[in-house]
């Protein structure tokens, strides 16, 4: 090691910078620095609100950084969640509404008078949802086969899927909603498992206002698609080939690492995962919607997965990471609420701190290249 | 005083690592300098101070007797001073005029002047004897016109002092020949000239004087004529060339692991056919640009032939690396950095890499992490690879040599049939290529073979079993180890210009 | 034959824009005659200018293989500013062009001491300030729309021998960018940088210098784009030019841009935002279901990136190196 | 990790059992909305976050930017931050349904604003039918046109559609041919899209015209494209007073300002008017008094009839258009 890195002010720096939980470091710096400026930061219940707002975005965002780990973009996983929320919801809405639905091309093919043509069972709702997987995969290969075989640029081709599918999402259902969503597809979205009364313990009636919901549906869901995504990149050969190939490609094709397939998988993997968070988007809002994960929403994701520290230059990738910086992200657009800007003044907030996460990246590659 | 340009205690260190110390050394105007030294002696250290990319630690510079403190590579070419990279420097998607004038058109009206640059343009590479319009685009000139595009470009800026670094690597032979006669034009016009090169018969037979680095300082210098071949390579390496390899331990067999037969590809090679032995080291050699590392791609699967087909142990190869591999084939780029690392991971994933399959367990083939350390942990004992904690050390950490340790580990994680080492020791100090050889030896000895390609005809000398010579894209001889001897294999690879 | 063969492809692919460009004005040319009329083809012209001129910019920043997210804000916030310069201080239409292009100016040297100084990759730089510079204007406006001096849209539907003006200024900045591109050290010097930005250094460009100007060029034409633009319409609303990056950049990549840097040029830029123009402006003329016009286009742009990358590979595939003859 | 964990249970522990309670004559009222993109928007959510705070009110603005899932979460952080009541404008009514089920579930009292639920039988909801006014304002075009025309000529209609994502759109096109198809045989029809853009709209509409040379009747989803309409028509002649040879029949929607004054000129015919004020006033009246009667849950259904501004009935209904009023206030 260079001498440089000996002095105690810079192994400190260096220990935090290159520490996988820096960025849970700045989340709960942030919550401590506003905590006693904004009183209800740390109430049960606006918790319990910052971790179901996390749930999803996890999940999209887990899908998010295989790409980026491969030096890849998606920004079609934005279009992939509209075209599978109409999907799945036309597949299995318990009753179609003719007067909004009946010009739509899917009305009397795929949904009619008595709901969606699987309506009615779970193995329906089973059904429709690997339905919706396998559009998912389908658009994940055309995207990973134009990038991967056609050598085309991945911020290109995914553009131009994004505007395609999802054109034909808000074509599905002529800009319809499709609701009366089955019960259990519902609760996929928002069921709790374990719910917290904070309160006095001979309250004789407890009001539902101060029971909270911590363990739910799509707690269960996103954990265990960030598990298993946690295990396939850190710790199972694909992983290692995705890193590969997002490290130096040329050196993963020279080294066998069949750098095609893995960028197709990671493809693939995207908008799975942007389709499972689909259906957590879908049932949470009740309804089949054409014009979810349009706008900025992408931005989020993407900016959620950078600030954790997964790098858009390939080969630094950790799903821990992304979870810190959903975590951070789902705390900032919290905290912007709480502070109560005015509406005119949220983009900016915004723009700035997607900057100051980019300075600290700059700061923290400038810093491990010093310090190694 | 007659000194162009001179050096007074020049010295650059890396992170306290010297690349060149104390160097003190002058040229005359109108001359001829050989600068020679072995891969890392500090050769490019230096020019990169005269060029202005890198900044001196101490010492000084002075051009035509004044103080010479480039700062910018414009600094240097608006002093006088040209450089003719061994990578080419142009933009190819730019025309012949333009990469003569792109730090300084003349203008007319603001714009630029395209008639007087196509002009002088035209003219110069008159000069050079150059038949190309100046209108043509870069990128469609073979690499012996660009060269001479970039000496245009030289000749354009006024140069006194033009740089020439390994300018004959990608050349034809005769092309090399018109080099030659371009740098004696340049002489004519009073120009001075540094001429760095491998080929010591070139610098012995074009230069006034000689200066011989390594481990970058002067170890030697004076007149051309006082050199001979052998005072160079003692010079450059600072002992007799005996123990400088390991003593070949096995002699090799005579079944055939990987044969090659009649490998066409147009443009690059030609009826190449090439066998490699069990516990065989079979040295390639050639020019730059004889095709020798075209070759071991093309059996390595990354580049296609439309000819010829290709064996490893009596069964044909097929498919692109990821076969080859399996098949029991291993490549050692040329390039380590941009082909044989991930520079930014850890040691121990890079040693991983090529055999990670077989770390998987099934069923949802989970890295098997103690196993893989255990296993990249005793290949680093194994090579002596000199690094700290490999699990979290980034390969980019290591020096040159440990690196190319990490790249050939890897592939021994693999434990496979055929080795093709394309230039295995370059940028890797004397110690470590020691370590190299012996390294190499072993894999021959334990029944591996491998195909060694190198432009150091000393290092396939010492270590090969067997010489084969290409040349342009072809085979031109091959050369048993006891009828070793330099004058004939440079002959063949020099074998148009003889001829 | 087969280098006759090769021959028909190479020109296919070098032309692939100007192919398929013919392909849709002959397909709609028999779907609605009336889609030839001059008149027609004026208009097309026309509404190109607004991309096109924003698109012209963008190509300098492909060409250094960079890309610049916040055109579309640019064209929001710019003429903003150029409205207060009118409504507020009472200048005339000239003064207000002045102080959109500089405001222009202005945003992208900012984008342009995030890139260049503080080394902030490109796609975030302006990512970031995509939102910075919108919500600027937002907070300045309260999302209210701004309503211009009539003496504003008098210039915008104003033109020269019955050419429109939009044209005419489009018409210029391509001519200014093309002799800049192509006819001056700094545009030849951007392409160097796009081909080789190491080289370029090598060379002793001076690079940041350049790519500096390329971000403020960009951003100085998609404010004229912005201004010209609201001159039509006389009133800024406050979703104006969001998402317009997409359509800019597309435009440019159509034209033969590639975002790898080295390759475009300001003409390519102009025939990129007119085809695409045309391929919107004609699936209105052939009364095209509105659902399904976002995927035709979709595919079309599709089509030309497919060919983009297809000659990306053809041009590395020649540079490869040959060691022999053929 | 195991920080983190600490960290939140500590704070459990020291905040559990403390729920804030306001007192409801100075209350908290979270105002969301789904976007401030055109005069409609603006001019409501300043009479709603004035109003409420010369009453002394707190008022907690959200805006959603047209994404109904981000509007979800930003009233689940309103209803966190313990707000006594909320106001909402739904991205669109099956969004609407959830949210409304959130804040009741939460007992906090709610009233959806401008856009109806899908199902209207819970919380305060104050609605327009986008179909029915855009029917009514089409009506009177279709007819004076139909009157001036020859009986045998075809006339050309054009509608600029909004963005084809938002249901208000999808709304006014539904009434818009709603009216049309009662004289089917007499209209020839071209769709303009606009995708709530001016730019867009400018482009498209100006090619409709150049393949259309002759209009006779045009209806724009949203009046804020007037501007739009008049730099495309005015340089062909089209944008005239009634009377004047060529006069486009048009009819807008919203009831704005800029219509208003386009309608005085007479170069705009008719505009469908939702009444802003009314809804606004609705909306805080009835979700105050649900929060003084300390009711968590209130059902109630307010009908904003909305009517269409005519040539026909200037004179009298004037000033029952919100963009009126702001004219006449300026």
């Amino acid at each position: 090691m260079p001498s440089a890195a000996s002095s105690p002010s810079r192994k400190w720096a260096s220990r935090l910078f290159l520490s996988d939980y820096f960025v849970l470091y700045l989340s709960l710096a942030y919550v401590a620095i506003l905590a006693p400026f904004l009183p209800t930061l740390l109430n049960p219940a606006n918790i319990s609100n910052v971790l179901s707002n996390l749930w999803p975005l996890l999940v999209v965002a887990t899908g998010q950084t295989f790409i980026l780990a491969t030096a890849g973009i998606d920004l079609s996983q934005g279009a992939v969640i509209a075209v599978t929320s109409v999907i799945g919801a036309m597949l299995i809405a318990v009753t179609g509404n003719a007067a909004v639905l009946s010009n739509a091309p899917i009305w009397g093919v795929f949904i009619g008078e008595q709901g969606g043509i699987l309506a009615g069972s779970i193995g329906g709702i089973a059904v429709a949802i690997a339905i919706m997987m396998l559009v998912a995969i389908l658009i994940g290969l055309l995207n990973g086969v134009s990038v991967a075989v056609f050598g085309m640029p991945a911020f290109m081709v995914t553009l131009v899927t994004m505007i395609v599918i999802g054109a034909v999402a808000i074509y599905l259902s002529l800009s319809e909603n499709i609701s009366n969503l089955p019960d259990a597809f519902v609760t996929l979205g928002k069921g709790d498992l374990v719910s917290v009364y904070f309160g006095a313990q001979d309250e004789s009636k407890i009001p539902r206002k101060i029971i909270y919901s911590f363990v739910t549906y799509p707690m269960v869901i996103a954990v265990a698609v960030a598990v298993a995504a946690h295990y396939l990149l850190n710790r199972t050969v694909f992983g290692r080939q995705v890193v590969a190939v997002g490290s130096n490609k040329r050196n993963a094709e020279v080294s066998g690492i069949p750098v095609r397939r893995v960028i197709v998988a990671v493809f693939v993997i995207s908008a799975v995962c942007a389709a499972i968070g689909s259906i957590l988007y879908s049932a949470r809002l009740e309804a089949g919607r054409p014009t979810l994960g349009a706008g900025t929403f992408l931005l989020d994701v993407i900016g959620a997965t950078v600030i954790g520290g997964t790098s858009l230059f390939g080969g630094k990738a950790k799903i821990i990471w992304t979870f810190f910086g959903v975590l951070f992200f789902v705390l900032l657009s919290n905290t912007l609420n709480l502070m109560n800007l005015s509406a005119f003044q949220v983009d900016m907030v915004k723009g700035a701190v997607i900057l100051a996460a980019a300075l600290l990246d700059v700061l923290r590659t400038r810093l491990t290249r010093e310090l190694t | 005083m007659g000194d162009l340009l001179a050096f007074e205690g020049l010295s650059k260190s890396w992170f306290g690592v010297p690349a060149v110390s104390d160097l003190t050394l002058a040229m005359r105007e109108n001359s001829l300098l050989g600068v020679i030294g072995q891969n890392g002696a500090g050769k490019s250290t230096l020019m990169n101070m005269i060029g202005g990319i890198v900044e001196p630690t101490s010492g000084r510079m002075r051009w035509k007797g004044a103080d010479y403190e480039p700062k910018s590579a414009a600094d240097a070419s608006e002093a006088g001073i040209a450089f003719i990279h061994q990578e080419l420097n142009l933009f190819t998607n730019l025309t012949v005029a333009e990469n003569l004038y792109i730090d300084g058109f003349p203008r007319k009206f603001g714009m630029i002047d395209w008639a007087t640059i196509n002009e002088r343009t035209r003219h110069i590479l008159g000069r050079l004897a150059l038949d190309v319009e100046p209108s043509v685009n870069v990128g469609h000139l073979s690499p012996g016109e660009r060269q001479l595009v970039e000496i245009a470009r030289a000749l354009h800026n006024e140069a006194e002092l033009v740089i020439f670094d390994e300018p004959t690597t990608s050349l034809t032979p005769r092309e090399t020949e018109r080099l030659f006669e371009t740098i004696a034009t340049l002489r004519g016009e009073g120009r001075s000239i540094v001429y760095i090169s491998h080929i010591l018969s070139d610098v012995k037979k074009l230069s006034d004087d000689v200066a011989v680095l390594r481990d970058g300082k002067l170890v030697d210098q004076g007149p051309a004529s006082d050199f001979s071949i052998a005072r160079m390579i003692r010079s450059m390496i600072g002992r007799d060339l005996g123990g400088q390899f390991p003593e070949r331990s096995n002699t090799p067999t005579t079944s055939a692991i990987l044969s090659a037969r009649s490998l066409s590809q147009p443009g690059v090679l030609q009826d190449v056919s090439i066998a490699v032995n069990r516990g065989e080291i079979l040295g390639l050699f050639g020019l730059m640009g004889a095709g020798r590392s075209e070759l071991a791609r093309v059996i390595f699967g990354l580049d296609p032939h439309e000819t010829g087909e290709i064996e490893i142990d009596g069964k044909p190869l097929a498919g692109g690396p990821r076969e080859r591999i399996a098949a029991g084939l291993a490549f050692v780029t040329e390039d380590r950095r941009a082909e044989g690392l991930m520079l930014e991971a850890p040691i121990a994933e890079n040693l991983a890499l090529v055999s990670i399959d077989r770390f998987g367990k099934k069923p949802f083939m989970l890295v098997d992490r103690e196993r893989v350390a255990e296993e990249t942990e005793a290949m680093k004992d194994n090579l002596s690879i000199k690094a700290g904690n490999i699990a979290r050390q980034p390969a980019k950490a290591l020096s040159g040599g440990n690196q190319q340790k990490v790249v050939i580990g890897k592939w021994q994680m693999q434990s496979p049939k055929l080795f093709i080492l394309d230039e295995p020791t370059r940028g890797v100090d004397v110690g470590a290529k020691y370590e190299i050889y012996t390294l190499i030896d072993r894999i021959a000895a334990t029944g591996g073979g491998i195909l060694m390609i190198s432009s150091e005809l000393e290092e396939l000398l010492g270590m090969a079993d067997r010489i084969v010579v290409m040349n342009r894209g072809e085979v031109v001889g091959e050369v048993g180890r006891d009828e070793f001897d330099r004058e004939t294999i440079l002959s063949m690879a020099f074998r148009e210009v003889i001829a | 034959m087969t280098r006759s063969m090769d021959k028909i492809s190479d020109f296919v692919f070098r032309n692939a824009t100007y192919l398929i460009f013919a392909g849709v004005l002959i397909y709609y040319g028999i779907q609605a005659p009336s889609f030839l009329t001059p008149e027609s083809l004026v208009n097309i012209v026309k509404q190109a200018s607004f991309t096109g001129i924003a698109a012209v910019g963008m190509t300098f920043v492909l060409l250094t293989a960079g890309i610049d997210l916040s055109v579309g804000s640019v064209m929001f916030l710019a003429p903003l500013m150029a409205g207060y310069v009118m409504r507020d201080l009472g200048m005339p239409v000239p003064v207000a062009v002045v102080a959109a292009v500089l405001t222009g100016v202005v945003l992208g040297s900012i984008n342009a001491i995030l890139i260049v100084r503080l080394r902030v990759i490109p796609f975030i730089t302006t990512l970031a300030t995509l939102f910075l510079f919108r919500g600027f204007g937002t907070w300045l406006t309260s999302s209210q729309q701004f309503d211009f001096p009539d003496e504003i849209r008098a210039f915008g539907l104003s033109g020269v021998f019955g050419i429109p003006t939009p044209i005419i200024v489009f018409t210029a900045v391509a001519l200014v960018a093309h002799l800049v591109l192509a006819h001056t050290e700094f545009g030849r010097q951007v392409y160097a940088f796009g081909n080789s930005p190491e080289g370029a250094r090598k060379a002793g460009l001076k690079v940041g210098w350049i790519q500096a100007r390329v971000y403020i060029i960009c951003s100085a034409c998609a404010a004229l784009s912005g201004f010209m633009l609201i001159a039509q319409i006389g009133r800024l609303d406050a979703a104006f030019g969001e998402g317009a990056e997409f359509d800019v950049i597309a435009a440019a990549v159509l034209g033969g841009a590639s975002l790898f840097g080295g390759i475009g040029s300001a003409f390519g830029a102009v025939i990129g935002a007119t085809l695409i123009q045309t391929v919107k402006l004609g699936l209105v003329f052939t009364g095209v279901n509105l659902y399904l016009q976002p995927i035709i286009q979709g595919v079309i742009i599709f089509i030309a990136v497919l060919v983009d990358g297809m000659r990306e590979k053809q041009v590395l595939a020649k540079m490869k190196r040959t060691i022999r003859p053929l | 990790m195991r920080s983190l964990t600490s960290t939140v249970t500590a704070s459990l522990i020291a905040l559990g059992g403390i729920v804030a309670g306001t007192s409801a004559n100075a209350a908290t009222i979270c105002f969301a909305f789904q976007d401030l993109e055109t005069e409609f928007w603006v001019a409501g959510h300043k009479a709603i976050t004035t109003t409420l705070a010369d009453q002394g009110h707190t008022v907690l603005e959200r805006n959603a930017n047209e994404d109904a899932n981000k509007q979800l979460e930003q009233i689940k952080d309103c209803i966190a931050q313990g707000v006594d009541g909320i106001i909402v404008i739904p991205q669109d009514g099956e969004s609407a349904v959830t949210i409304v089920k959130e804040a009741q579930s939460a007992d906090v009292p709610i009233a959806v604003f401008n856009r109806p639920p899908t199902d209207t039988s819970k919380g305060i909801v104050v609605v327009a039918d986008n179909k029915t006014i855009a029917e009514q304002a089409v009506d009177y075009i279709v007819e004076e046109a139909l009157a001036k025309a020859p009986a045998d000529k075809t006339l050309n209609a054009i509608i600029i559609v909004g963005d084809l994502g938002d249901p208000n759109a999808v709304g006014r096109k539904d009434g818009f041919y709603a009216a049309i198809d009662k004289h089917k045989d007499r209209f020839n029809v071209v769709e303009v899209a606009s995708k709530w853009d001016a730019a867009t709209a400018l482009a498209n509409l100006e090619a409709a015209v150049t393949a259309n040379p002759e209009v006779d009747l045009l209806f724009t989803s949203s009046d804020f494209l007037f501007p739009t309409i008049r730099s495309v028509f005015e340089p062909r002649g089209l944008w005239k007073k009634p009377g004047e040879d060529g006069h486009v029949m048009m009819a807008g929607l919203d009831g704005d300002k800029t219509a208003c004054q386009l309608i005085k000129d007479g170069y705009v015919d008719a505009t469908g008017v939702q009444d802003l004020y009314f809804e606004a006033d609705a909306s805080l009246k009835a979700i105050l008094a649900a929060i003084d009667g300390g009711e968590a849950q209130p059902n109630e259904v307010v009908q904003d009839p909305g009517f269409a501004l005519t040539q026909a009935n200037l004179g009298t209904d004037e000033m029952k258009m919100w963009g009126c009023v702001l004219l006449a206030g300026k």
